[in-house]
């Protein structure tokens, strides 16, 4: 077999391998920080099959931040009840297995046909790439993220903050947890935040601005800034606060306003709903959205409506 | 002379009345009494006047038809000829008389606009039954009936009172089912057809013969369950838990009549009864028919609670509508036809007195009659007059219908049938002569409730109604060949069935 | 042939993930087999149709991208709302069998409500 | 760029604008503006009735990119039926919405944003003519839905919530499946793709499956009961009204729409899984012990119900379909606002406390004989109408098992009404006084009423609707 | 108008008197001192003989007397009228009963006497048939209860018998005169047969007389006098009205009728003899009677062309025996044993019946006589006749001990007076008044050897020292065959009973929901509601619907 075929089989073995782990793992804290790895592996498999920008955003979003709550979560579970702390997986069950590897076989079995499906010569991606001259736009998936299919983006902000307004029906009621981690207090750590955020900053305006040419965009961008954000949280350099600031709402709420404007704004101008203005525009709204994702993220993380500057 | 507008907006008008009267009932809620008699009462004259009004233009020879589109080529049509003009007139006259009874005999007891609302939808349904131009609207009022009568029927909310609603909308419902899988299939078959004297369906008979004898079928069972036809007779005697004005209604005008005037629809106007001959369903409902009146009065025979007893006369009397459309011909269809109107009068009579017997003085069974003739006489008398009529004595209406009947049916060459009703009359003369017995000429038993006090104004309401009712009784069977008697009305209409 | 290699490595991925969903009782375990699925589900989208010069159909990737952040919302509510019901019944997974008679009572009363509002 | 597809835009864009509008206000302010929004909505309804009623649809395409580039949307006769179901059911639920979330309590901040939030969904899910959109649309809907569940705090709604939220996930999980194999296939996501054949069986039938838990149809229903009969009243009853409704129109438009010639014998095997929806719904509301759970249940029948369209499949049988949609939307929802009523004086829903209750709360008891007509569709009513055409299409296709099953259903459906309203009318125990909590204002139960009302109305003169549905769909124009 | 009033005055008086006993006080008195002269009204359309047509009333009611109801009309007047003075004074139970009995049956009987129409014939018959029950059980003991249930029984299924006979005939012409009844119409031989059946009830004829020896004695006695007098020939008029001679097949059933006829007359006699109670013996005499008629009318029917003859010698039979039988009956009431000269009142009328020379009984022997040598039967029957005459003698001599014991009031009644005389005169003068030829000498001797055979076996058996009847007694019980009857309908009656047991099973429940039915599904419902079931169900269909694909 060909050495590239090979590392294919490996990676996908190595990501089995974590996957397993994540599903029927003993211990509920372990799963966790295997399913950060497997993130991270799928990440690498992105970029194994020449997806950089799904790389990227598996590695920021899939992995980081989803780990990141989910291990917020966790604590919060411990904290409320500490023998939550040894949770066990249930022993799994002959059915399961059996259903399980059935699922598989289907998965398989779909995907293998659908491989050997004959092509359409007219497929969207093809006209994607023909017209993405037309906007000048070097990142065919940003073309299609913010021009060709915007509105699913545009939903998909939307749902970004209904999680948020949601999971405020939740926490509304909740006591308020500290996220903080006592060994990160450490002197030393703060310093290597006071590196690491300007830098955060840095990778997120980087991302945000080549994201209309190459690999990036304003995901990436968002949640390079809301890992910032969570370190924050974590060091205690921010706190959550439990009274709701307008600002903060304003930062959440930017996101999908811009790309409303994004929509509307040209039938204004008399032209059809969301036609093409042109990058600075699309900037403008990539912009605003990653200050939403970030800050909706941080916040769900926080599990509070708004933050507050810790003490220095 | 009337002008068109006026033919088309009357039929509805006298549907309408009483529904409105129903929605300020409900509106003004249970307190206002005086205002809910006073409701009632002119609606039940406003309608009664409109149908005389009808009828009479209906005998001048105007023809009264509302059309409106329900569906595309779905009818909702209200017309009005002799036969709904029978029925029509019958139910108001009757509603009339039993509102007057009902606002006496309720006094004092609970929830009565609910009572008084449902009472006129009711109505209302049985006057849209009454006025159906087609199959489609008779169906539709039909299915309103049972929804409005299942609250008058659970009225007292008693266990008894619940389970026979139960099993009221069990029988009816399903009934309903069977309708209107029928009504499809026929709309299906032959489109939207208004009623027609001689029935529509012949032009399709030799393409789906069996197709119409099966809808016939359910078409006779979906309204059987109504008019009591055994098998499908079980909700009626049950039903007797509800409150006398509403047993009265039930078994005189509204539902049982509300089947038995289906059938007639439906061989008559439907299918024409040599469409119905010539599909073999004659003889078959014949027999189903005189099966209902044997046996219905041998089940009466066996009861010893008075409701019950009258519950299951009115089964057996019932199919006499049925028998005689069964049997056609001038004479039987016309004896079939008027018992409509005869059965009603005889049977709310004695539902009122055996309501007012239950209400006053506690008396459910009919050991419990003994000597109540000294107690009450009109009542009795009232009672008893009803009774013979419920025989077939001369001259009473009991006779009128049964000599038409019978002649009718000798007539038609079956001499079975002529054996069928004089059975029944035996075995009515069985169950309500003991009653009269026990009436007027078994010594006085101790009541078993103390006589319950009601003031003067309504026991004299509850007691002319009886007397009424059973005046109508007497009169319309010594008047029978009066020009204007039902009787002559009703071969009107049978002329123009059976020439 | 790499496609079909992950899409091997896709469908046991999703295997898993059935397996993890159907047998683990703790919501978070099924939230976690979930994202597996989801990362099954991705991987397919991008392998199954046919790339082109050599990287991926552009609109599957994009679709993928909107699912990743569909996916971490839903996720990050789902933990919320995972928190809360552990907070109330006291332990993190769905009981079918409840009975519903015992849940017709509510609380209806403003005062009640909030009362009601922290953990008791 | 017509004016009615801009009418469109707002559609979607006034619920929305109002959601974010909400959100920034501080709480106090939000329940304003969204009544605002809730009652301004509705109004483009109009003008786009017109529209529709002139050519069968209104069609419009983000930035003139033409599918498949772009996403396209298409607004029917059907979806603008529901589209009504939604503008009414959510005016109406609006009193008791302002009663049930007034700002002093916590979860009211949220609660209004996320109705928005759900309307716009709801809206796009019936909008969108792209099969990706509609993915996007519908988790949004289900997003909001489940975190409106959870707005009433108690163990149960979570418990519900969070099935809801596993199941719909790993239900849109297979319908997104669904749609990749169609992209890999035809290289399109426009939901209607004309010069493609016979869609590849394993894409049409993962995502109805995917469809079939969001339409809730048994026996993916486990979700429904909890959550509907836990949910707080005025958003059991939007829900009820519109969120499985825009999930089964989505459901015919996938079969008749995307797949041009689905295989017949699916089209009789979901038939058969209706039938067994409908009896099975049946049985289960008429055992259920709590008012909202025979409710809940009643719908899943329902729903059963309207699955019977794939094997009649003609255009009188669509008809018939939307029609029942609109009367069964109503009903439901006015059940629903009633029931929350009677759960607020009564503090309780389970049927041992309903006896009586003709008594306290007449209007509420009599929104549900009325609704209950509907249901089991006696005539007059809208569900009798529906029922009618359903019939009559049955009988046109010679399906005697259907018409005798759509018969019957009225049965099983009576089976439960009348025992709901014989405990409340008619049994012994009503002059059971138990402790009552002061009533909710008149307003609250007229919205109901006016709902049931409809419901009941719209049999009378339901030629508009039926002529707005004459036109079918492109699956049955054969 | 006026023939309207006159013909309708014997029918609604009664009524409405009867109506005012319905009011306390005055009214009711008025109504029972009024009562008893209401037969009197009878004697109106007689006299004036006019018709009216009531087109309004029932299915347009005729009225008016003819030569058919004429000596019936006189034997209601002068008998009831007679029997009504002496119920006037005697009757002091239950007035309002007994009057109302009385007076709707006088109404009922009047209409039938009047109507020309079978429509208004058979309401007064119905009428009649009914309310003479009332006088029945007038003294409400348990053996007035059961003649009262018999005679009803038989009364109702005579009725429907008759009922299904003029059916036949309506059907075939519509409700026509009874005049032109016997041209109008070609009737199938059984209905003929129900309708003369029908009314067999009411005059007793063997096999359906058994009600007249039950309802006698318990009657009060003014009742059973026209009971036996009066009503039973109610059905002598049916027959005459609805199978009138001349009407084609009628003459075919002559001889049967006639047997009938002798067999019923002989029997009567016969079952009488064994009997030990007064007024049934007398009943049983008034059977026999009816035989005779019943043989009179048979050759009614033989000789239709001779009906103007034969008429009114039935009449003179009907008339005979109605007024003597009354007289008989009120000597119940009024201790014949007591006085020489009461002795005298009750032999009287007995020795007529017995048809004594010079007496009515004679002449009513007489007219069968010609009657049958009318129809021309065999000269064995006249025999059979005297013999009849014979028996009849020594069952009113049985009669006459028995009465001779009874002691009933002390005091006799005006009435009974009154009406033995018009027994006596009555018939007389119908005869001259009809101008019939008595045969006066030459019915002498027929007249005398039965009665003297009857004699010379009294004698024999006073001088024998033994009674009549009583040593060899096969003691049948009042109303012989009726016994048996009672048990096959006590057997019947069970046998419905349980029919309707049977007929009366419900409807099996068309929706059963049981407990368990609950349990198994909230199990259910509990199980998949569990994600992990859910899970894999969604799968699970996703890949049936797959399968379901693949299959075709």
């Amino acid at each position: 077999m060909s050495a590239p075929l090979a590392v294919d089989v490996l990676l996908g073995l190595i990501l089995v391998g974590l996957a397993a782990q994540v599903a029927i793992g003993e211990h509920l804290f372990r799963a966790i920080v295997f399913y950060v790895a497997f993130g991270l592996s799928m990440s690498v498999i992105w970029a194994r099959l020449g997806a950089p920008d799904l790389a990227l955003a598996d590695a920021a979003i899939g992995a980081g931040l989803t780990g990141a709550l989910m291990m917020v979560a966790f604590r919060r579970l411990v904290e409320i009840d500490p023998k939550q702390a040894q949770a066990q997986a249930t022993r799994s069950s002959a059915l399961a297995v059996l259903i399980g590897v059935l699922a598989a076989g289907m998965v398989a079995t779909i995907g293998l046909t659908a491989l050997t499906l004959e092509q359409q010569p007219g497929r969207a991606g093809l006209q994607v790439m023909e017209t993405l001259g037309d906007t000048g736009l070097g990142n065919p998936i940003t073309g299609v993220l913010l021009v060709f299919r915007g509105f699913d983006t545009l939903i998909e902000m939307t749902v970004l903050l209904t999680a948020f307004v949601g999971s405020r029906v939740m926490t509304t009621r909740s006591r308020f947890y500290v996220a903080t981690i006592a060994g990160f207090q450490l002197p030393l750590v703060r310093t290597l935040v006071a590196v690491i955020l300007p830098l955060a900053a840095l990778i997120a305006m980087h991302l945000l601005w080549i994201g209309s040419d190459q690999p990036g965009g304003a995901f990436q961008a968002g949640s390079v800034l809301a890992g910032a954000g969570v370190l924050l949280l974590l060091t205690g350099t921010l706190l959550p606060a439990s009274k709701s600031r307008a600002l903060v709402r304003l930062a959440l709420v930017a996101g999908v306003a811009s790309l409303c404007v994004l929509v509307l704004a040209p039938m204004l101008r008399g032209q059809v709903a969301m036609a093409y203005l042109g990058r600075g525009s699309l900037l403008f709204a990539e912009a605003l959205m990653m200050v939403s994702i970030a800050t909706s993220l941080t916040l769900l993380f926080a599990g509070r409506p708004s933050l507050k500057v810790g003490r220095p | 002379m009337i002008s068109p507008w006026t033919t088309q907006i009357l039929p509805p008008a006298v549907v309408l009345v009483s529904t409105l009267a129903a929605i300020v009932i409900f509106v003004a809620g249970e307190a206002r009494q005086r205002l809910r008699i006073w409701v009632n009462l002119t609606a039940a004259l406003l309608k009664l006047l409109l149908v005389v009004w009808i009828g009479l233009e209906v005998l001048a020879g105007t023809t009264f038809m509302f059309r409106f589109e329900l569906l595309p080529g779905l009818e909702l049509i209200l017309h009005a000829d002799a036969l709904s003009i029978l029925f029509a007139s019958l139910s108001a006259v009757l509603w009339l008389v039993t509102t007057v009874y009902a606002i006496a005999y309720l006094e004092h007891s609970p929830n009565r606009a609910r009572f008084f609302g449902f009472f006129s939808l009711c109505v209302s349904a049985t006057m849209g039954i009454a006025m159906a131009g087609n199959l489609l609207t008779l169906f539709l009022f039909y299915e309103l009936l049972t929804l409005t009568t299942w609250p008058l029927v659970v009225h007292n909310g008693t266990p008894e009172a619940l389970a026979a609603g139960r099993s009221y909308l069990r029988y009816t419902l399903t009934g309903g089912v069977v309708l209107l899988t029928a009504l499809v299939w026929l709309y299906g078959l032959a489109g939207n057809a208004v009623f027609t004297p001689g029935g529509f369906l012949a032009p399709l008979a030799a393409a789906h013969g069996d197709a119409l004898t099966l809808i016939f079928v359910m078409l006779v069972a979906g309204f059987g369950v109504k008019a009591g036809l055994i098998p499908l007779h079980g909700w009626l005697p049950k039903a007797m838990v509800a409150p006398a004005p509403v047993s009265a209604l039930l078994h005189a005008v509204a539902v049982v009549k509300a089947g038995a005037f289906g059938i007639i629809r439906t061989v008559e106007d439907v299918y024409g009864l040599e469409l119905v001959a010539e599909l073999g369903m004659r003889l078959p409902l014949i027999t189903v028919a005189s099966w209902t009146i044997v046996i219905g009065s041998l089940l009466a025979l066996r009861e010893h609670h008075l409701k019950r007893r009258l519950a299951y006369s009115t089964v057996s009397q019932v199919s006499y509508i049925v028998l005689g459309i069964a049997v056609g011909g001038l004479l039987a269809t016309s004896g079939g036809m008027v018992h409509l109107v005869h059965q009603g009068l005889m049977k709310i009579t004695l539902f009122f007195c055996a309501g007012i017997f239950g209400l006053l003085l506690g008396v459910k069974r009919i050991d419990q009659l003994d000597g109540l003739g000294r107690r009450m006489p009109w009542v009795s008398g009232a009672f008893t007059v009803a009774a013979l009529g419920m025989i077939g004595l001369p001259p009473l209406v009991g006779f009128i219908s049964k000599w038409y009947l019978a002649s009718g049916a000798l007539a038609a060459g079956m001499p079975l049938v002529l054996a069928v009703l004089i059975t029944s009359a035996l075995l009515n003369a069985a169950y309500f002569l003991p009653l009269v017995r026990r009436l007027w000429l078994n010594p006085p038993g101790t009541l078993v409730e103390a006589p319950i006090e009601i003031g003067r104004l309504p026991r004299l309401a509850l007691m002319s109604s009886a007397v009424a009712t059973a005046a109508l009784v007497v009169v319309l069977g010594v008047l029978a060949a009066h020009p204007l008697s039902p009787l002559n009305w009703v071969v009107k209409i049978a002329q123009g069935y059976a020439p | 042939m790499t496609s079909a290699v992950f899409v091997l490595v896709a469908a046991a991925i999703f295997g898993l993930g059935v397996h993890g969903l159907l047998v683990s009782a703790h919501i978070m375990r099924k939230l976690l087999a979930l994202n597996l699925m989801l990362s099954a589900l991705f991987l397919l989208l991008i392998v199954v149709p046919a790339t082109i010069d050599g990287r991926p159909d552009p609109v599957p990737q994009a679709l993928v991208l909107t699912g990743i952040v569909i996916a971490v919302s839903t996720t990050a509510f789902a933990l919320a709302l995972m928190v809360r019901l552990f907070r109330k019944q006291g332990h993190a997974s769905i009981h079918p069998d409840i009975d519903p008679r015992l849940l017709g009572r509510k609380a209806p009363s403003k005062a009640n409500k909030t009362a009601q509002g922290d953990d008791r | 760029m017509t004016p009615a597809a801009q009418l469109l835009i707002g559609l979607v864009f006034v619920p929305l604008s109002t959601a974010l509008v909400a959100v920034l206000l501080p709480p106090r302010r939000r329940r304003w503006a969204v009544v605002l929004g809730g009652l301004a909505w509705p109004c483009l309804l109009v003008p786009l009735s017109m529209a529709v009623a002139r050519e069968q649809s209104v069609v419009m395409v983000f930035g003139g990119w033409a599918p498949p580039l772009g996403i396209g949307w298409r607004l029917d006769a059907l979806g603008l039926v529901v589209l009504w179901v939604h503008a009414l059911a959510g005016i109406a639920a609006l009193p008791s919405a302002w009663r049930r979330f007034d700002p002093d309590l916590p979860e009211s901040g949220p609660f209004w944003s996320l109705w928005m939030i759900l309307a716009t969904g709801v809206n796009l899910a019936l909008l969108a003519a792209d099969l990706f959109n509609l993915y996007v649309a519908l988790e949004l809907t289900t997003l909001a839905a489940v975190a409106l569940i959870a707005t009433d705090d108690g163990i149960a709604a979570l418990a519900a919530a969070m099935r809801y939220l596993l199941l719909a996930v790993l239900g849109s999980l297979m319908y997104v499946l669904g749609v990749g194999l169609v992209y890999a296939q035809t290289g399109s996501l426009a939901m209607h793709q004309p010069g493609i054949e016979a869609l590849n069986n394993v894409a049409l039938v993962l995502m109805l499956t995917g469809l079939m838990v969001k339409a809730a149809i048994f026996p993916l229903h486990v979700w429904l009961p909890h959550a509907y009969s836990n949910a707080p009243g005025p958003v059991a009853a939007i829900m009820a009204a519109v969120v499985g409704k825009a999930a089964l129109v989505a459901f015919w438009r996938i079969w008749f729409e995307t797949a041009e010639a689905p295989p017949a014998q699916l089209a009789d095997f979901l038939g058969l899984i209706g039938a067994a929806a409908l009896v099975y719904g049946a049985i289960a509301a008429y055992l259920q012990p709590r008012l909202k759970m025979v409710i809940a249940y009643s719908s899943i029948s329902h729903f059963g119900f309207l699955l019977l369209l794939l094997p009649l499949a003609s255009q009188q049988a669509f008809q018939g379909a939307g029609f029942h949609l609109l009367a069964h939307g109503l009903a439901k929802a006015a059940m629903f606002l009633a029931a929350a009523n009677i759960v607020v004086v009564l503090g309780s829903d389970s049927i041992r406390h309903l006896p009586g209750l003709d008594k306290r709360m007449p209007l509420e008891a009599f929104t549900l004989a009325l609704a209950g007509v509907t249901l089991i569709g006696l005539p007059p009513s809208g569900g009798f109408t529906g029922k009618w055409m359903l019939l009559s299409a049955a009988w046109e296709t010679g399906g005697w098992f259907w018409l005798v099953l759509i018969v019957l259903s009225g049965l099983m459906s009576a089976a439960y009404v009348f025992r709901i309203l014989a405990l409340t009318c008619f049994h012994p125990a009503r002059r059971a006084v138990h402790h009552l909590h002061p009533r909710p204002p008149k307003i609250t139960s007229l919205a109901a009423l006016t709902l049931a009302l409809l419901a009941v109305v719209i049999g009378l003169y339901p030629h508009p609707v039926l002529d707005l549905l004459g036109a079918g769909m492109p699956g049955m124009v054969r | 108008m006026s023939a309207l009033v006159i013909n309708l005055l014997p029918v609604l008086t009664p009524l409405i008197v009867a109506a005012l006993l319905a009011f306390r006080g005055r009214p009711r008195a008025f109504a029972i001192s009024a009562a008893p002269w209401m037969p009197l009204l009878l004697a109106l359309p007689l006299l004036m003989g006019s018709r009216a047509e009531l087109t309004i009333v029932l299915l347009d009611l005729r009225l008016g007397a003819d030569a058919v109801a004429a000596p019936l009309s006189v034997l209601c007047a002068v008998a009831w009228g007679l029997a009504g003075w002496f119920a006037a004074n005697r009757v002091e139970k239950d007035r309002i009963l007994f009057w109302s009995g009385w007076l709707v049956s006088l109404a009922g009987i009047s209409l039938a006497l009047l109507a020309q129409d079978i429509a208004g014939f058979y309401s007064g018959y119905a009428m009649l048939s009914l309310a003479s029950w009332l006088l029945i059980i007038h003294a409400r003991t348990d053996e007035a209860w059961r003649a009262g249930r018999i005679y009803l029984v038989l009364a109702l299924a005579g009725e429907m018998a008759a009922f299904a006979g003029l059916i036949a005939i309506v059907a075939a012409v519509g409700n026509i005169a009874l005049g032109e009844l016997a041209t109008a119409v070609q009737l199938e031989p059984a209905w003929r047969w129900l309708i003369l059946a029908g009314f067999a009830v009411k005059m007793g004829v063997v096999p359906l007389h058994v009600w007249l020896p039950l309802a006698h004695p318990v009657a009060p006695i003014p009742a059973s006098a026209i009971l036996s007098g009066v009503i039973v020939k109610a059905g002598l008029l049916g027959w005459l009205r609805l199978v009138p001679p001349g009407s084609e097949g009628a003459a075919a059933i002559g001889p049967i009728l006639l047997v009938l006829g002798i067999v019923t007359a002989f029997a009567g006699v016969l079952i009488g003899l064994t009997q030990q109670r007064v007024k049934v013996v007398l009943a049983y005499s008034t059977i026999s009677q009816m035989g005779l008629v019943l043989m009179a009318y048979a050759a009614l029917l033989m000789a239709p062309d001779r009906a103007a003859v034969l008429l009114p010698w039935l009449g003179v039979m009907a008339l005979h025996h109605g007024l003597n039988k009354a007289s008989l009956f009120l000597a119940c009431g009024c201790a014949p044993g007591r006085s020489r000269l009461r002795g005298l009142l009750v032999a009287l009328p007995a020795l007529a019946i017995s048809a004594a020379p010079l007496t009515t009984g004679m002449l009513a022997k007489t007219g069968l006589k010609t009657a049958l040598a009318e129809a021309g039967v065999a000269h064995g029957w006249t025999l059979a006749l005297s013999l009849t005459s014979t028996a009849t003698a020594l069952l009113l001599w049985h009669f006459w001990r028995l009465v001779r014991s009874d002691s009933g009031y002390k005091t006799a009644h005006p009435a009974w007076v009154a009406m033995v005389l018009a027994g006596l005169v009555v018939p007389w003068i119908w005869v001259l008044v009809h101008g019939l030829d008595p045969h006066l000498l030459s019915g002498l001797w027929p007249a005398t050897w039965p009665l003297a055979l009857a004699a010379a076996i009294v004698v024999a058996s006073v001088w024998l020292k033994r009674g009549l009847a009583p040593r060899w007694r096969p003691g049948l019980p009042a109303g012989d065959l009726v016994v048996w009857l009672e048990g096959a309908a006590r057997l019947a009656g069970k046998g419905l009973t349980r029919l309707a047991r049977a007929g009366a099973a419900p409807l099996p429940n068309l929706y059963p929901v049981h407990v368990r039915m609950t349990r198994t599904l909230l199990w259910m419902e509990r199980k998949i509601t569990a994600l992990p079931v859910a899970g894999f169900l969604i799968l699970g269909l996703g890949g049936l619907l797959w399968l379901v694909t693949r299959v075709s």
